[in-house]
């Protein structure tokens, strides 16, 4: 018998014999004979653990990672530190090997680790309320219009275009099929169109998305749109950088009414894009629309404080057909990194990696203008990363990059008609030393 | 369970109140039951105006989640907000605890719905 | 007395140095400036009274017609959503219970309004009979405040408070959500004087907002505010029955001469046996006007003789303001009830003349 | 020992630090050199100052209070609760996977690509299905898009009006839902009481309007749908598409295909069949396997393979496009590989089967004191309706409590919902003899409490770090992060 299965050939026969039955085959009699497969899969066959080792460290090695490249890589999913603590008490079987919290009696680890989770998401991002998590930073931002819509009973969703385009993508696929009109709002010098946008807003709209810091790194005027929107009655849906928040004032004290985002720069592996977890935070207003689990703090029998899953009448499993989400998991082990993650840096250490992005972002900034190597595409306040132009398509140098062991920026040419423009993520991770390697590595290249 | 006379009763489980040319709109004992312990009520905005069938809001129990529908067409002239901070007022005497007073559209409306006797009945086969 | 219960405009009354006095277990206004003036400040131009003591029953529900229709003596089923019946609740020997007004809200919707003294009684009574029927009947007495503006001006000053033209509401009628001084109200052509005018019910934290601003408006027409005294001087004048006088558990509509008010051809209700029983059989007692030709003022319950046998009783007896004689109703044997028949009414031992006639001393001024 | 009480933020001090970065190596700008006064926070974030063996403990601490597969039995059913192989762990966090960063060049991510190559064709061989997205990050997620497929060939044909999905009264709850969001309707229909779906009633619901019909095989009651041919032909003519729920694949490895019962398209959820681990809830993967029909509406990119290169595939004219940022739960998928490689042929049929004998072996033990039908072949899982004879007021909540005294993790309860104080149990294959027979031995003795001893089952858990939970209150008096705590 294979080593994942404990029993042994006689204990088989034994519990065959225990049940009346004789041959295994008699278990599958209920299977119509023209189903039955009647051959072996076309499947390799059983590996030792040996066979098994080699064969994932082959296929891990034919990929070059971001520790064997110096990566300024990020759009979207970013190389920040991650200490080793994260991974050692994340990857504790009591967390990893149990299933989601409905026996709250036996999975208290699991659901205060959820309630921490979300007082420290309000924190950062200054709500009332934040659920348990949902799959992504796109998936939030889908859940969130749709929660908007359903909130406003209007069917209208403006998104900026600086909002990045893998969430509008995904945006695009979830309206289709509901039947919300996704509006785009154009951009100017880097940032959303305020104008355009409160043209665009009426008593039709449900609400806007927006994104600060933007897909170009660009921090957003969140109060401006808040105000707009608010004016038409409708939502402000803020999509942010979790560790931008520890020195960005937070979109809850300007005015937004839900805020997601991308939550893997929070302890969690860049793992070729997931899984990653999408954070939600609302105002106390919305609790009742917030789509996913939440977990609640109460009493037990004997009057102690105890933590159980809550709010679960709204969850799609009771709700049936009257569902605005489909929602079942939360991302358990995702958000156990995160919070991790934050407590382990701490109040101050959060600070301390969003400053030295910053201060390192600058640094290469001003380093590729002084060598004349590429210009600045915007100028905005920005967090840690921004968009620079270059002499040459994107695709060519990064080529030319990645044979001295740089991962280049990303090609804002793909996304938007934007030539020879790159987007570049510089995180705490990055060295002077790296920088300047990366500066002269360019400048042979051109 | 309760049923208490004089009321007109929906299939989904509310109760009617005539009031002269308005009508008060709450869920019978049965439902109030069913749900168990009730935690929050979803209620309407005065004035929002709702044709017979459509939901006027949700009742949210531990368990469950359900819409409450609007068994006559109307107007919302008032709401019950002191269900907001005592949801479990709808537990404790279901008849009392309205949800919200509306303006009757159309009285012939309350023909087509269920007095106690057939509710009574109506639960029975449930 | 302390336990008495008291109108949400018992201070007004007694800011306005109104003479309080004990009535159906109400600390009530008996007069301001006096029975005469507000009588006639009635009858000439516009008084205003303060009823809320009447207990009000809401009675709705799938059988709401059915069941007032069986609990009233009137054809309930001929009223129309919009109107007020006067009628009466008997018990099953056809004595009274209370008279009431029927008015009917809505297709399944009734409201009624009873007398102050009684609602204890009658509460318990409908809804012991409402018990066989399918209707929620509570008594919501607590929730309303009534008004009563009476006399030849009462709409004029009325009119001044609402945008609704109240010539669309015609006798008997009434119309809800009515704005006065900006208060939703319900308000009927109805009344207990004999004059035109309107009853008021509203909430009762808004009555005494109601009450200043409807005297406020009526001024230049010296609108007065009028207490009980006129109140029942005005009813008396213009034979309006009055429980506890003229009609009681002992008494039914017939022998009060309100058989105009019972509709004995239509569907079963409390007491009609009794009453068509009675009605065949014909009537023992009667109810009669008379007036007091030597001095004294008959008073409720003085037995009245003819030829040293009790006949009958003083039901009501006044010095009536207006017709200025002493006259009064009385319940007596039929035999001595045609007009001119003459009697003695004992007034504190003393025998003094009397002689029928006819009940109708004040011709009503209703607004037809 | 006694109890941990903790939250982080009550350990938290002024100055501890577990935490520190390399002095800045470049100009120390000040933040409002930086951005804009306006911009930046006025308000710290309150996150806790605690240090490095403060975490340690916490962590250790609260994770000791979760019942979890590596420390004992957890017969969930429909969920799947078998061995999570710690040679999946050790692929996953392998640099080589975990360090990749999705915006690389395709010819950096080879081993990658090759991988998720790989799993697509796997899961298609288990299944026999066509062709096999990786992208849907759930089960309900896979759902979503298995069902925006129907909706997007229907409406490539011109069929605007199939907009029915049909669903036994057995089915999951997320079925529904998931029908509403991709604004689909359901159609209910009855299922007998072996959980079979009532034929005429298929019959009578299907029509111009059917977009499909969405089924799991075997039943939600872990009994193989018989008439699963039937049903196919049924709905296939009626011009709609049969979609699988992968819940319970488990129990078929080996012996039979979604693909080979008529079902057009269906979802996996690695998390239940392929050993990846739940997590504490999720992360999860849902991978979604179509038919031919279907492969042109698949969502980008697809992997596709050109000569011995791997590389992504956006050029999908018809496609849905994205469900999620990327590619997918690709850490995720590095595990379920894992799987299937160490599994192999014979594995996945022998785990297909010991599942089935187990949840047989443990029913059988079960049925003298349970409510289970007699002479009843299971699958995978078995529903009983309960105990047979309980003391006035004991239910399936107060029994599955009570086992949790006995050190076990309870079975699902009242699902599905057509089964009255439903008891749902599956052991997996990943348990053995001695643990089957403890188990039963223990569900026996709590049948005797049940009748003699009530009490014992109504005030359980009686051990557990802490008792029943007033989640009335909990809802009520909502108290949803640290900060509202205080306000009590």
């Amino acid at each position: 018998m294979h080593r994942y299965i404990p029993n042994s050939e006689k204990d088989r026969v034994d519990m065959l014999k225990a049940i009346g039955k004789e041959k295994i085959d008699e278990l599958f009699t209920d299977i119509p004979e023209q189903f039955r497969l009647g051959r072996d899969l076309d499947l390799e066959a059983t590996k030792t653990e040996l066979e098994l080792d080699r064969l994932m460290k082959s296929l891990a090695a034919k990929n070059k990672n971001i520790d064997d490249l110096t990566c300024f890589l990020g759009a979207g999913a970013y190389d920040h530190f991650i200490p080793t603590v994260v991974n050692h008490l994340a990857g504790r079987s009591e967390f990893y090997t149990a299933y989601t919290p409905y026996q709250p009696e036996i999975s208290q680890g699991t659901l205060q680790n959820i309630f921490e989770y979300q007082s420290l998401i309000c924190e950062l991002t200054g709500m009332d309320v934040s659920n348990a998590s949902v799959y992504d930073g796109a998936h939030a931002a889908a859940e969130a219009a749709v929660m908007t819509c359903a909130a406003k009973k209007r069917d209208k969703l403006l998104v900026s275009s600086t909002v990045h385009p893998e969430i509008r993508q995904v945006l695009k696929t979830y309206f289709r099929f509901r039947g919300i009109e996704l509006i785009e709002v154009p951009m100017k010098d880097g940032e959303t169109d305020y104008d355009a946008l409160a043209e665009m807003t009426d008593k039709t709209v449900a609400g806007a998305l927006i994104q600060s810091p933007n897909f170009f790194g660009v921090v957003e005027n969140i109060k401006k749109v808040s105000e707009t929107m608010k004016e038409s009655k409708a939502l402000t849906i803020v999509s942010v950088d979790p560790i931008s928040l520890a020195v960005l004032e937070p979109p809850g004290k300007l005015g937004a009414d839900i805020v997601i985002g991308e939550g893997q720069a929070l302890g969690n592996d860049v793992a070729l894009g997931g899984p990653y977890f999408g954070f939600m935070a609302v105002t106390d207003k919305l609790v009742r629309k917030v789509p996913g689990r939440i977990c609640g703090q109460s009493l037990d029998e004997d009057g102690k404080r105890a933590f159980v899953l809550t709010l679960q009448a709204r969850e799609q499993h009771i709700r049936r057909f009257k569902a605005t989400s489909n929602i079942c998991t939360n991302q358990g082990l995702m958000i156990l990194k995160a919070a991790i993650y934050m407590n382990t840096v701490g109040k101050e250490g959060l600070k301390d990696v969003a400053i030295q992005s910053m201060q390192k972002a600058r640094y290469l900034r001003n380093l590729l203008m002084e060598k004349g190597l590429a210009e600045p595409v915007f100028d905005k306040p920005y967090f840690k990363e921004f968009a620079m132009k270059f002499t040459k398509p994107v695709a060519e140098i990064n080529e030319a990059l990645l044979e001295s062991g740089f991962l280049g920026g990303f090609d804002l040419n793909s996304r938007y008609p934007m030539p020879n423009t790159m987007l570049i993520a510089v995180t705490e991770k990055r060295t002077k030393a790296e920088m300047d390697a990366f500066v002269k590595a360019l400048e042979v290249i051109k | 369970m309760k049923v208490q006379s004089g009321l007109y009763y929906s299939e989904d489980h509310e109760w009617v109140r005539v009031d002269g040319k308005t009508a008060y709109i709450g869920i019978s004992d049965f439902a109030q039951h069913e749900l168990g312990d009730i935690v929050y009520v979803e209620l309407p905005d005065e004035d929002d105006e709702f044709d017979k069938g459509d939901s006027l809001g949700a009742i949210e129990s531990v368990k469950a989640a359900s819409d409450i529908l609007i068994p006559v067409s109307g107007r919302v002239i008032e709401i019950n907000d002191e269900l907001d901070d005592a949801p479990e007022k709808v537990n404790n005497d279901a008849y009392d605890a309205w949800l919200i007073k509306v303006e009757l559209k159309d009285d012939a409306e309350l023909e087509g719905l269920m007095n106690a006797e057939a509710y009574e009945a109506f639960i029975e086969s449930e | 007395m302390d336990d008495l219960k008291r109108t949400p405009l018992h201070q007004t009354h007694v800011d306005a140095g109104a003479k309080m006095v004990p009535f159906a277990g109400w600390d009530m206004p008996v007069q301001y400036k006096g029975l005469v003036p507000e009588h006639e400040a009635v009858r000439n131009r516009a008084g205003l009274f303060d009823v809320s003591h009447m207990g009000e029953v809401d009675v709705d529900g799938p059988e709401a017609l059915a069941f007032v229709d069986y609990l009233v003596v009137g054809n309930v089923k001929a009223l129309e959503p919009g109107k007020v019946l006067y009628s009466m609740m008997c018990y099953e020997n056809g004595g009274i219970v209370d008279d009431l007004l029927v008015y009917r809200r809505a297709e399944h919707s009734f409201l009624l309004v009873i007398n102050a003294g009684n609602i204890e009684k009658d509460d318990a009574w409908i809804i012991e009979q409402a018990k066989k029927f399918d209707v929620y009947a509570r008594n919501r007495s607590e929730d309303y405040a009534q008004l009563a503006i009476q006399g030849p001006l009462a709409q004029g000053v009325l009119q001044k408070l609402t945008d609704l033209d109240l010539d669309t509401i015609g006798f008997f009628e009434f119309k809800e959500n009515v704005e006065i001084a900006g208060q939703s109200a319900l308000v009927s052509r109805t009344g207990y004087t004999g004059e035109d005018g309107f009853e008021i019910y509203t909430s009762p934290d808004v009555a005494t907002k109601l009450w200043t601003e409807i005297l406020e408006a009526g001024k230049n027409e010296g609108t007065e505010p009028a207490g009980l005294g006129a109140r029942d001087t005005l009813r008396f004048e213009a034979t309006l029955p009055l429980y506890g006088h003229e009609i009681d558990k002992d008494v039914t509509p017939l022998e009060a001469g309100l058989g105009f008010f019972v509709f004995l051809d239509g569907d079963d209700f409390i007491g009609k046996e009794a009453l068509l029983k009675q009605k065949s059989e014909g009537l023992e007692l009667k109810l009669v006007g008379f007036e007091l030709l030597d001095k004294g003022i008959p008073r409720q319950g003085y037995n009245i003789f003819h030829n040293g046998d009790v006949i009958g009783k003083v039901t009501t007896g006044y010095k009536a303001p207006t017709v200025g004689k002493v006259i009064g109703l009385a319940l007596v044997d039929i035999e001595y009830t045609k007009l001119d028949t003459e009697f003695e009414v004992d007034i504190r031992g003393k025998k003094k003349k009397a002689v029928v006639i006819s009940k109708r001393f004040y011709t009503k001024k209703y607004k037809k | 020992m006694k109890h941990y009480e903790k939250l982080i933020f009550e350990v938290s001090k002024p100055g501890r630090k577990a935490f520190h970065l390399p002095t800045i190596d470049v100009d120390d700008l000040s933040l409002d050199e930086m951005l804009p006064e306006d911009l930046i926070r006025k308000e710290d974030a309150e996150l806790p100052e605690v240090s490095e063996m403060d975490i340690v403990r916490h962590y250790t601490n609260i994770s000791q209070k979760n019942y979890s597969i590596d420390k004992g039995f957890y017969p969930l059913g429909s969920c799947t609760m078998k061995y999570n192989p710690k040679a999946n762990e050790d692929a996953a966090s392998n640099p080589g996977f975990k360090n990749l960063h999705p915006y690389q060049p395709e010819n950096t991510i080879q081993g990658a690509l090759e991988l998720m190559y790989e799993l697509s064709d796997m899961l298609a061989e288990i299944s026999g299905m066509d062709k096999v997205t990786l992208q849907p990050a759930a089960g309900a997620q896979g759902e979503l898009t298995g069902l925006m497929l129907i909706k997007a060939y229907h409406e490539n044909r011109g069929d605007h009006q199939r907009t029915k999905i049909i669903v036994p009264d057995s089915a999951h709850g997320t079925n529904p839902a998931t029908a509403a969001v991709v604004g689909m309707e359901i159609i209910e229909i009855p299922s007998d009481h072996q959980g079979n779906v009532d034929m005429d009633a298929l019959r009578g619901a299907v029509g111009e309007d059917t977009a499909g019909l969405m089924l799991t095989n075997p039943s939600t009651l872990g009994l193989f749908e018989k008439n699963i041919g039937d049903i196919a032909e049924v709905v296939h003519d009626a011009g709609g598409l049969l979609y699988y729920d992968g819940a319970n694949m488990n129990a078929i490895m080996g012996q039979c295909r979604p693909g080979d019962m008529g079902f057009d398209v269906m979802h996996y959820n690695l998390h239940k069949t392929f050993s990846t681990p739940h997590g504490g809830g999720g992360p999860g993967a849902g991978p979604v396997g179509v038919k031919d029909i279907l492969v042109p509406f698949l969502p980008v990119p697809m992997i596709a393979k050109e000569a011995d290169t791997y590389l992504f595939d956006y050029d999908k004219p018809l496609t849905i496009g994205k469900v999620k940022s990327f590619y997918g739960n690709f850490n995720i998928l590095v595990r379920a590989f894992t799987y299937i490689k160490a599994m192999g042929r014979e594995g996945i049929k022998e785990a297909g089967e010991t599942a089935v004998l187990n949840a047989n072996y443990l029913m059988h033990q079960m049925m003298d004191l349970y409510q289970i039908p007699e002479e009843m072949l299971c699958k995978h899982e078995f529903v009983a309706a309960g105990l047979k004879e309980a003391a006035e007021g004991v239910t399936t909540l107060d029994v599955a409590k009570r086992i949790i005294d006995y050190g076990y993790h309870p079975p699902t309860i009242y699902f599905p919902l057509i089964v009255h104080e439903a008891l749902m149990v599956e052991p997996t294959e990943t348990e053995s003899k001695e643990t089957l027979d403890d188990f039963g031995k223990v569900m026996k003795q709590i049948a005797h409490e049940a009748k003699d001893e009530p009490e014992l089952l109504k005030n359980a858990p009686h051990q557990t770090p802490v008792r029943r939970i007033d989640e009335v209150r909990a809802a009520r008096d909502l108290i949803l992060k640290y900060k509202d705590s205080l306000k009590e």
